[in-house]
């Protein structure tokens, strides 16, 4: 029913001597959303930013095994990062809108990659995207203020903006709501809701009960093991690894 | 737009034009910083060699074998000691020093000595094959000849390290000036230190927050900006015209000196104290330590190597100015070493000056020697600043 | 099970489990004094019962405000989610045998005025339903799914039981319509005794949720046992 | 001794079950106070009258007269101590006095540069119209010391003080430095920043710092002898006439000397641009070089620019490699080939020579020292200014 997006087969990953994933095989639907759970520490973050290889700029840093998106691996010598990531767009956990006008914010990128020429082609795009976020209306009046005069729900849904903008086909979100207070966080939800219409979309989150809320697939991860892998639904209520059951109840360590 | 998302072309062929351009300018930038730290590095290289290579033959000295006459008459003129014709081949530094030589050793007059002695500067500069020696060519046959004989030889210049100025290159030395520097420093010292961890104890640790505070805050950062030679004009107006300090003096030196090191030791210091987490302080007065013994006992120990490198940086910035000095009259020709800190003194930097300004070629790798020394002084004194730091360095 | 991290949560979740049992201890001694009260015609141990019933109702009330506080503080998951909703339902069918227990006391009262002649099975089956009851709280207490999937099957027994009463009682009627309201009353007795052991039936079937997260209410029973022992493997 | 006195007389008392309202070292510290103050202010007294020639005290007598003063001192502080005195707070007074003071010389120092400038340059101003030292467009001083000396002699033409030429020059050198020293101080600063990796800046940056380590002297011999040379042969080479007085050498030995300042200082700035800037216009899919350009760069542009003020304020007023590179006939021409000379250099020149106080020559000196002067204070305020607001932008 669900057509693979991200297909990661064995991988394992290093920091200098210590291995940090220990062969993961998991596979993300297209147009849902995923959430990937665990402590601190468990490489949740760390598989994360192997999709768009953020990971490249850690030195030290040594990957084994395969990522395929939509069947071509991204870490075969022959692909270009930069253009990688266009495709596999990524959120962070603290807010980071440049220091630019909100309306620089979502166009820099576009400008860069060439999708839309100056002027009315690229305000629809600034449009679009900010309206795909749900910011528009808050700032459609003050598109050449400072990005960073937001609040810290509204950065975060601006740098939303700014990911969409360049149409990836992923969008990894690490912790995007970690900074944010509760109705800031619903607004950002509501929006992941949205959004997984057209994106697929993968998460990393502490809070499980976000987790619960938003995501179609729950991941869990262990000290760089992939524990337990399945639909939310049943992750919460019947996992089948006690590991699993331990941390999502609360009864860990 | 379209709404949907773009194809994955991250290996696709369409955009690899545009991707190419990316890619290009990208290494470009790298190269740019590349080739900016290049071009910076090899200067230093460049500098170094060039003042090395410079200064290395200042450190020999060419000495002849030389028949000296002792004979009476040299007592009064000390070129009845030597051949006529080699009286431009023997050093004239050394020939004045012979008849005092002759009457506290009369034993020695009547007698014919084969000897080494120093060469003329000319002689010296001729041997070291340096352009401009400026040795007249019926002297650089003599020269030659004696070469030939092995009558010439070069030894290491003592004279450079225990000799004062001279006007004789070949009796040109650094030993008054690196006293003047050590009297002017000691000065700089005594004054700047004491006050500068003061100042900035005070404002760390004492003061209100209030307006004055704030102004000396503003002031200090200003001081530090203020162009060292403006230093040298108030040295001039206050210290000398108005307090009557002896011009060119390490006295006026030092003092003057001391203002400018000043801001560098109480910025630093200051850097210190604040490096000291507050956490420190809330747990003395948590104890109840008044302000000054919890500064006393635990803010000031744990600043102390950052302070004392603050304080040797700016020692030794201090040490290698000379524009001030310029002003206060300290690039005097100062041939003998200051007694005390109110005779007329020189400094190494000033020294230099005074010696890259002269006309013999025999001066300009003085000069160079002279930097030397100084870098090797100042490079070792940055270089303990910066063992210091990296030594106790903390991390909190 | 480890425990949890913050232990608080233990020590509610202990406190909640503890209650539903004491629950079930009053539930079970009120069905055995109900019984009792019929078979002697003890009117006051009958009258008692009716009384105590109202314990029992707010002990459910205690538990469902326990359950409610859980649920908002510590959003409990998997398997604390299961027992809380479980113990949600687990409290209701104590309740419910309560008020059967109590309705059996007040056909007591009822039948005091038209006592029974004979009692037919009602003796045995009294005994057989608090069996079912108390193995069931049993198994509530240690966990033990085996134990309340014999009580699943059990049920099927106390249903022949009640079928073959009610057809005795109909015999009795006919036979002499002065008994009619005796044997109503005692029909009513043993149905309610049959309702009783339904619902101990239901709380076995909780607490497999609970332990093992399959709902088998509606499957069969040897589908129920595959589906267990399937896990088991 | 007087510490062990004031510390024993305290001790004394706590025999009897008192308790002292201060450890014991404070009426110790408290005693030393008392004697050393009106000791030093006395020594102090005299030595500055001495300086003044308004009265010299024989030695015998200022010995007495401390020794007085502090036994007078030593007693008034014994007495005063007992069990309830707060010695504590007494002896912190007399420290926060002390460092009070030791602060207030700093601004001393500011008022001292700022009226010895101004002063003298008054007297300047005096004998040469303000205006005509602006605007002037010949520096031709020889005759002031007549002036000076009040030989004022119709045949002797006038001196003349424009400044025009020397500012001229000073702004010449300082550009040629800043060509030199920005861009490669700016892009050493990202390399090192961006590029290189964490131990390789541990030894990248000490590296360039010590161009700034070097005394300027030393600079200006290196310009003198060895680049300016140089350029006259390379000007020759492509027919060109080169002084070798010109302002090319000094200007790029400057500006090699300004590297580190601006490298350093761009570094830090740069490095305190936050990482998750950077993350995030790398996941849009940009280019590194991309990113730094539109995104670092411009985040950390404040912090530059006052780096270059800063570098900008330090070229103005560097003296040695201008006084022993650049000439020293003023001259007004935008030919970096030629000889120019600059404000440091004209005001060492005034006052190196055996002049007269007097003359305007000698005065002239402070008058270019307090355009010096006013010119790094605005680029230092400007500067300071700058970085405060690229601190509030990221605190």
């Amino acid at each position: 029913m669900n057509t693979s997006k991200v297909n990661i087969k064995d991988l394992k990953l290093w920091y200098g001597e210590s291995e940090a994933l220990h062969g993961i095989d998991i596979e993300f639907s297209e147009k849902r959303v995923t959430a990937l759970i665990g402590p601190s520490g468990c490489g949740k973050s760390t598989l994360l930013r192997c999709l768009n290889r953020m990971n490249d700029r850690i030195p030290g840093c040594r990957i084994e095994g395969q990522i395929l998106l939509d069947g071509d691996d991204i870490y075969a010598p022959e692909v270009d990062v930069v253009q990688l990531r266009t495709h596999v767009g990524m959120v962070f956990q603290k807010p980071n809108p440049f220091p630019k006008s909100i309306y620089e914010n979502v166009a820099y990128a576009p400008r860069i990659h060439g999708l839309a020429g100056s002027g009315s082609d690229m305000d629809e795009l600034v449009e679009t995207a900010l309206r795909r976020a749900s910011i528009w209306k808050e700032v459609k009046d003050k598109l050449h203020t400072p990005g960073t005069a937001l609040s810290g729900g509204q950065q975060q849904r601006l740098c939303i903006a700014r990911t969409i903008a360049v149409q990836p086909n992923v969008i990894l979100m690490d912790e995007p709501c970690s900074a944010l207070d509760p109705i800031a966080t619903a607004k950002i939800e509501e929006l992941i809701d949205e959004l997984k219409r057209e994106f697929t979309i993968i998460m990393v989150t502490h809070s499980m009960q976000q987790a619960a809320r938003i995501s179609d697939q729950t991941a869990f991860f262990y000290m760089g093991d992939l524990i337990e892998f399945g639909e939310t639904g049943t992750i919460f209520t019947q996992p089948e690894k006690q590991q699993t059951e331990d941390y999502i109840t609360g009864r860990f360590g | 737009m379209n709404n949907s998302t773009q194809p994955n072309n991250f290996i696709s062929d369409e955009k690899k034009l545009r991707q190419k351009r990316r890619e290009r300018a990208d290494s470009r930038f790298h190269w740019y910083g590349l080739t900016a730290l290049g071009l910076a590095l090899a200067f230093l290289v460049f500098f170094f060699v060039d003042i090395i290579g410079q200064a290395v033959p200042a450190f020999y000295q060419t000495e002849v074998k030389v028949n000296i006459h002792y004979v009476e008459a040299a007592k009064t003129n000390y070129n009845k000691a030597v051949d006529h014709k080699l009286r431009r081949v023997v050093s004239r530094a050394w020939l004045r020093t012979l008849p005092v030589y002759l009457k506290r050793h009369p034993e020695l007059i009547g007698n014919n000595i084969k000897q080494w002695v120093p060469a003329d500067s000319r002689v010296d500069q001729y041997i070291k094959q340096h352009n401009g020696h400026g040795l007249k060519s019926k002297y650089q046959r003599i020269v030659d000849a004696m070469a030939e004989e092995g009558r010439i030889r070069q030894v290491f210049n003592i004279r450079f390290f225990t000799s004062g100025d001279s006007k004789l290159p070949e009796n040109a030395g650094i030993f008054s000036a690196a006293v003047g520097s050590i009297f002017t420093l000691l000065i700089t010292m005594l004054i700047a230190v004491p006050i500068g961890v003061m100042t900035a104890i005070y404002l760390e640790e004492f003061s209100e927050d209030n307006h004055f505070t704030r102004i000396i805050e503003v002031n200090i950062n200003n001081l530090a900006a203020i162009p060292s030679i403006l230093y040298g004009l108030l040295g001039l107006a206050i210290f000398i015209n108005f307090a009557g300090v002896p011009r060119s003096s390490a006295l006026a030196g030092g003092l003057t000196l001391a203002l400018m090191t000043l801001p560098i030791i109480i910025i630093a210091t200051r850097a210190a104290l604040q490096s000291v987490p507050s956490s420190i302080r809330e747990a003395a007065f948590g104890l109840g330590a008044s302000r000054w013994q919890t500064t006393w006992h635990h803010v000031l120990p744990l600043a102390m190597p950052g302070i004392l490198t603050g304080s040797i940086i700016g020692l030794a910035q201090a040490m290698g100015e000379t524009a001030p000095l310029l002003i206060v009259g300290m690039v005097a020709y100062v041939p003998d070493a200051p007694d005390n800190i109110l005779e007329a003194a020189t400094v190494l930097p000033a020294q230099i000056y005074t010696w890259a300004g002269e006309s013999l070629r025999a001066y300009e790798e003085r000069t160079a020697a002279a930097i030397l020394v100084l870098l090797t002084v100042l490079l070792s004194l940055n270089g303990l600043a910066v063992y210091l730091r990296k030594h106790f360095e903390r991390r909190w | 099970m480890p425990q949890h991290t913050i232990k608080r949560f233990d020590e509610e979740l202990d406190k909640l489990k503890e209650l539903v049992l004491s629950m079930g201890g009053l539930v079970e001694r009120a069905i055995g004094h109900a019984v009792k009260s019929m078979l002697d015609q003890d009117e006051a141990l009958a009258k008692k019962t009716i009384e105590r019933d109202k314990a029992i109702n707010a002990l459910e009330v205690q538990c469902d405000e326990m359950t409610r506080d859980i649920l908002v503080r510590r959003q409990p998951a998997a398997g604390d989610l299961r027992f809380i909703m479980g113990i949600i339902k687990v409290v209701t069918d104590l309740e419910r045998m309560g008020d059967l227990s109590a309705g059996i006391a007040e056909g007591t009262l009822r039948s005091l005025e038209h006592p029974p002649k004979e009692f037919s099975n009602l003796s045995t089956m009294g005994k057989k339903v608090q069996k079912q009851v108390n193995r069931t709280l049993n198994a509530f207490s240690r966990g033990d799914t085996e134990l309340a999937m014999r009580v699943i099957e059990k049920d099927e027994r106390i249903d022949v039981l009640y079928k073959r009463m009610y057809r005795e009682l109909l015999t009795y009627m006919i036979e002499d319509p002065r008994d009619i309201t005796a044997s109503i009353i005692l029909s009513n007795v043993a149905k309610n005794l049959e309702r009783i052991s339904d619902h101990a039936t239901n709380i076995s079937e909780m607490l497999i949720y609970i332990e093992r997260g399959h709902d088998i209410r509606h499957v069969d029973h040897e589908a129920a046992a595959k589906l267990l022992s399937g896990e088991e493997i | 001794m007087a510490f062990w006195m004031g510390r024993g007389k305290a001790l004394s008392f706590e025999t009897d079950d008192v308790r002292l309202h201060s450890r014991p070292g404070f009426y110790g510290l408290y005693a030393v106070s008392w004697i050393a103050l009106p000791a030093l202010a006395v020594s102090l007294l005299f030595s500055i009258a001495h300086i003044f020639n308004l009265f010299t005290v024989p030695a015998p007598m200022l010995l007495a007269t401390t020794l007085g003063l502090g036994s007078a001192g030593l007693w008034f502080a014994l007495s005063h101590i007992n069990a309830n005195f707060r010695a504590r707070q007494a002896v912190e007074k007399v420290m926060r006095g002390l460092l009070f003071t030791a602060a207030a010389i700093s601004i001393l120092t500011t008022i001292g540069i700022v009226l010895s400038v101004v002063f003298e340059s008054v007297r300047f101003f005096k004998v040469i119209p303000i205006w005509d030292f602006i605007t002037g467009t010949q520096w031709q001083p020889d005759t002031a010391f007549l002036i000076g000396a009040g030989r004022t002699n119709e045949s002797v033409a006038p001196p003349l003080f424009g400044s025009l030429p020397i500012f001229a020059g000073t702004f010449m050198i300082t550009l040629i430095a800043m060509l030199v020293a920005v861009p490669i101080g700016l892009f050493a600063a990202i390399y090192m920043s961006e590029y290189a990796s964490h131990n390789a800046r541990g030894h990248l940056k000490p590296m360039l710092e010590i161009l700034a380590g070097i005394p300027t002297v030393v600079y200006g011999f290196f310009a003198a002898i060895t680049i300016s040379p140089l350029i006259v042969n390379i000007a020759h080479t492509f027919g060109l006439e080169a002084d070798y007085t010109n302002a090319l050498a000094p200007g790029l030995i400057m500006g090699i000397m300004i590297i580190p300042f601006i490298s350093s200082l761009s570094d830090d700035v740069i490095r305190a641009v936050p990482q998750s800037l950077r993350d995030g216009s790398l996941a849009l899919g940009t280019t590194k070089a991309e990113t730094i350009r539109h995104i670092v760069l411009p985040a950390a542009l404040p912090g530059i620019v006052s780096a270059c003020l800063l570098a900008i304020s330090r070229a103005i007023g560097e003296t040695m490699i201008v006084v022993m590179a650049a000439g020293l006939r003023p001259n007004l021409t935008a030919n970096p080939l030629e000889g120019m000379t600059t404000v440091t250099v004209k005001i060492v020149e005034a006052l190196t020579g055996d002049q007269e106080f007097d003359s305007a020559f000698t005065l002239s000196a402070f008058a270019l020292g307090l355009v010096l002067l006013i010119a790094t204070l605005i680029l230092n305020i400007i500067s300071i200014m700058v970085v405060r607001k690229f601190r509030q932008q990221y605190e």
